[in-house]
């Protein structure tokens, strides 16, 4: 587990998409091999932004607006990646990675591991998702749990601007496929001071957001905001609540989850994706698996609900809110 | 081949411009927060209301994209009162009564394609009249579903109609990096079935090439992919910039065959159309909208609609979450 | 819960692929509006023979052998439910449902939500899933935990072949849409007795397989019948455990989970898929919902490994085997 | 056109006989119990021969489906050592050597064909000279990848030669029923690529093509899609009873088509083919693959190879699961 994250906030803020952009320009201006494609991602520099000034300064070849199918997007990264290029693949909403999870699940990441190694899947997907800004049907969806069932594949997701960009570029760089999966409300939501220049932060290991002793809230992407407003608002009535930010779902830091939940003792999991079969649940029975005599309350998850992501004016019902955290967090510690 | 009548055209027109009107309409209010993100009909006018116009809404289908639903007047109110529940994100904005022959919009680019072709298909095996209509765009037409709605369609002889609105966009991707096809109703030969491009600025054109598909595909000749040739004259959505990606002088071009500005020409020069009527509508479909946006920023919902027409009955689960739902909104 | 599953044999006995194809006979012909479409359905009876002699009956109208295409095979059925009819596609092997995943997830599973019932997606979308018979690669794959997270989907896989039967019936008349899976090692490897005619098994319900107090072994599909076997041996040791059949996993019958649970206070969860994500993970985390005080020892899963399904050498280490199965009863039954 | 000198055909037709020798064997072997399913090349052995005679084994790239790699002895002898390897069930079959183009065959249909493109785009961009191959169905022409991987192989004009086995089956699926199309090849237009047809009994028609298509690509003129049509003689795999639906005179007539024999007619006119040469052939490939057969087997393998190569580094959880997996070998 690596140290809490320092909360200077200072003029050289950015955006997380703005330290998304900037990794994307570090790595490719490092690594010639590596080829961005993706619908819009060209001369619109990606539709919220992400890859802005990326063709200017690589050019067309580096830099590909491609037709619009994502199966391609991600099968052609697969060709790319045995030609020994370095594919950075956006899907322009997680919802259409259905579109192409044949060729994610069945060869991104299987190709490794179906060649024992000959080819090198050094692919990285990168796809906005979740909810909270008001967008259409399948642009929310919070489909994590169902990509971290699939062996092979990375599962990396941000929750602070320094570290969009430190694990975009350990992503990048990782020879294994990763989903890079970026919160939607946080492109323009979430800010913070980014290191300039080279700036890596490993993949697997968990961040401490918040100290905590008497309950953790264990997060991961916009959840971990959520989180940590709960938690400080919470020590107005005493409560010491420790946030811990998976950063990684896959893989997943085990002794970081041991670590915390054996101290506090007490756990919340959140996470916004429907409810039955999502993430949350491998955590839990995480948690079990590991530290079972330690826990004095059920661990309880706060979830979405077990409908489809809806439409604008239910959204926010939808959501997990710092209230419905706060009420989990009070509910596993007034439990005897 | 039935050229439309003038009357018909007229209707067309009345249409075209009551959509292009409304949709500047739909512009401000999404500007003022009052909508969420709407994508612009203009420069699609002529070929939605020109095919609205060659169905018989009471027995054929409409499958839209996203762009379509201020032009199709022709299948009733219900189709503007619904889009504008849509848009002011209301779940009832999808939920079009069953006399009216049009699905939801669909966001999933190219998935309604194999819906239109089995609801095709399903007609048929109930011996049902009519055909099915889908609109999908040229950047859609790269999707593995468009290929294989086709190629289905193709097999079954379904009576639909694959109509491929190219506006040449596709957000910022132009139609030479979609493809390298020189024409995507050229595609309609891999698939057995019949293609034809029409210039969807001219309503008249559109009318003729819908009908004969249409008569086509009841006379269990097959589906038509229909090509329709436009220019997208807005952005992409509300949420979108054009002016990063459209050259200037192609968006000059564009307009200049404006297909509102030609078929007023037409219905001008026939002495049926003037300023005045022209105003009469615009005033019109202003109020209409304005009605439309008032009811739907009325329409109650629950938060508790949040569960409601998942599954037919909730699961053990469901029913948890239902109550805990209930329960928080007290938080 | 429903009653103790009757082990009677006799000579109306049927393999589970035989109960299949009866409920698809009986349906078509109570239902005029049931349309079976797939690939190899028609004159060829299914790859596996389980549509056999539909095509004869019916004709070819009602059994279609579509295009090599899994996408528009649920794409059309969604289609045919807004025509006011009932399809049953068939997928050849589950592996493949990864190229109709934007149909499923996307459109099958939210047409009721989407459109407040206006269509009603009364789909039945049958696949054999699960290894054991060598086949080759993605024929193999166990993807229930990642469909489960999908919602507005039922997903329902039996363990008998009665249930297979019964099960299969109910899901063709449920209104929802339900992917049924089928454990191919079942399709000739598990038999039983079948009720002829009319047989219908409630979807929802989970089952006791077998009696005990000492232990609850849950499990779907075939691991059914690995659980059943080690209960059965252990016996013999004076170990009483007993056997959940969940049956459908959506919805998932947390009442039958509860009430075995409670009584045991020990629980194994048994599952072929990769283990990170899988179902197994969202089973532990029910107990813990539903039952968390009554728990003698932590919640053990018996899972595959997180490593893509392996090829015919490796794939009895993969599959949890009685073996280890019961080194899981041994091991919850000691913990203090 | 270069029409292949009497020596490569000559090659290519001991490459045929080999491959339907051995294709006999593997038959047995899986009959036998010692093998998994298998999908006989029967009726597929000249375009697959041919093609890859019109290849340069040293830059160009073939992706297979499954059914080629009998024929592609070309190649190299890795390429029959890693299919037995793989016909075993050992995970080694799908890793070929650094040094051998060959892909390893693809189960999840037409998901190959977009790799083909993103290999041969990747080579354009790192300057390497050479093509790329991929063979697939006419069955697995019908999957959207298919579709999404011509076009954007046509806006790219990547250096891809996409070569549709059109054996006229998808395992019971005849081709009316898999497309209403007249010629598969007929698709290329729809993605401004070249299309051709060509008779894939014919070696050297077949080699010609491939050829030209080759040249064109490696001159920077983009991908063409080549239809071969065969006709499949034998079972879809040895799994598969095709006397449930081939047609006894289709398959009557398609076996008086049989590609080796008329290769070996012609060769045999030029005096450059005999009985003896035959059976020479013949029994050199059934030493050859009985060799490989048994090396196969005698490959060893540790159960905790399932662990292998699924990550670079094994997760936290991967590596409880391996010691678990090493203790569980005990049980
Ligand atoms: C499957 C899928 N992929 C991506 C998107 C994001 N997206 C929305 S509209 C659009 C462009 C659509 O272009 P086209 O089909 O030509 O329709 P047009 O907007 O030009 O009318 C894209 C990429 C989507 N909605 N669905
Ligand atoms: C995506 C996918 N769907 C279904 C299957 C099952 N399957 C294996 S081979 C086959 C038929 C393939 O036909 P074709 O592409 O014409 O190749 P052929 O066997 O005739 O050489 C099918 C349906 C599969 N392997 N992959
Ligand atoms: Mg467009
Ligand atoms: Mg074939």
């Amino acid at each position: 587990m690596s140290e809490i994250g320092s909360s200077v906030t200072g003029p050289s803020e950015l955006t997380m998409l703005q330290a998304i952009n900037e990794a994307l320009h570090h790595e490719m201006a490092r690594d010639e091999r590596i080829v961005v494609l993706g619908e819009d991602v060209g001369r619109n520099g990606g539709v919220f932004r992400a890859t802005e000034g990326l063709v200017e300064k690589f050019g067309e070849e580096r830099v590909v607006d491609t037709p619009l199918a994502e199966g391609v997007i991600a099968g052609a990264a697969v060709g790319l990646a045995m030609a020994g290029l370095i594919p950075v693949a956006e899907l322009q909403f997680l919802g259409f990675s259905y579109q192409a999870m044949h060729q994610i699940a069945g060869q991104v990441a299987r190709l490794r591991y179906r060649t024992r190694s000959r080819f090198e899947p050094a692919i990285t997907i990168r796809s906005p998702f979740g909810g909270g800004v008001r967008t259409p049907e399948l642009h929310s969806d919070s489909l994590e749990g169902q990509l971290a069932n699939i062996a092979g594949l990375k599962l990396v997701t941000p929750a602070t601007a320094a570290d969009a960009k430190g694990l975009l570029s350990s992503s990048i760089r990782d020879p294994d496929p990763v989903v890079f999966l970026e919160p939607l409300r946080g492109y323009r939501g979430i800010r913070g001071e980014v290191p300039s220049g080279e700036h890596l932060v490993p993949l697997g290991e968990a961040r401490l957001a918040r100290e905590g002793d008497d309950v953790v809230v264990i997060a991961w992407s916009y959840q971990v905001e959520l989180a940590c407003r709960v938690a400080d608002a919470l020590i107005d009535e005493n409560l010491s609540v420790a946030v811990l930010d998976l950063r990684s779902l896959v893989p997943l830091d085990l002794a970081a989850i041991a670590s915390v939940v054996d101290r506090c003792g007490r756990a919340v999991v959140v996470e916004e994706a429907v409810q039955t079969g999502g993430f949350a649940g491998e955590v839990v029975t995480t948690i079990v698996e590991e530290c079972f005599w330690s826990l004095e309350s059920p661990v309880v998850r706060v979830s979405g609900y077990d409908v489809p992501y809806p439409v604008g004016q239910l959204e926010d019902t939808y959501v997990p809110s710092e209230a419905r955290i706060a009420a989990a967090v009070r509910r596993v510690l007034e439990v005897a | 081949m039935t050229r439309p009548s003038d009357d018909q055209l007229l209707a067309v027109l009345v249409d075209m411009v009551a959509a292009r009107t409304q949709a500047r309409r739909l512009w401000n209010l999404q500007r003022q927060g009052r909508i969420g993100t709407v994508a612009p009909i203009d420069g699609h006018e002529a070929t939605v209301a020109a095919t609205a116009h060659a169905l018989d809404p009471s027995q054929d289908w409409i499958l839209p994209q996203y762009r379509e639903p201020l032009a199709l007047q022709r299948y009733g109110p219900e189709v503007l009162d619904h889009y504008m529940l849509y848009n002011v994100g209301h779940p009832d904005g999808s939920r079009l009564p069953e006399s009216v022959r049009v699905a939801p919009l669909q966001i999933s680019l190219a998935t309604q394609i194999p819906h239109a072709v089995g609801l095709a298909w399903g007609m048929t095996l109930q011996d049902e009249a009519g055909v099915v209509v889908v609109f999908f765009g040229d950047g859609s037409s790269s999707e593995g579903d468009f290929h294989e709605a086709a190629n289905l369609a193709g097999v079954l002889r379904a009576p639909v109609i694959l109509l491929c609105m190219n506006n040449q966009w596709a957000i910022s991707t132009p139609l030479h990096q979609q493809t390298a096809a020189a024409s995507l109703a050229d595609r309609a030969v891999g698939y057995g079935i019949n293609g034809v491009t029409v210039d969807g600025n001219d309503a008249a054109a559109v009318f003729d090439a819908v009908d004969e598909a249409r008569k086509r595909a009841l006379a269990g000749q097959g589906p038509t992919l229909i090509e329709a040739c436009v220019y997208r004259l807005g952005a992409h959505t509300t949420a979108d910039d054009p002016t990063r990606y459209v050259p200037p002088e192609d968006l000059e071009a564009a307009r200049r065959d404006d297909p509102i500005e030609r078929l007023e020409k037409h219905l001008v020069e026939l002495g049926l159309w003037d300023d005045e009527i022209r105003s009469a509508v615009e005033t019109q479909a202003l109020s209409r909208i304005d009605e439309a946006t008032d009811a739907a920023e009325a329409h109650p919902l629950r938060a508790e609609a949040l569960m409601d027409h998942c599954l037919s009955v909730d699961s053990p689960r469901m029913a948890r979450q239902r109550l805990a739902l209930l329960s928080e909104a007290e938080l």
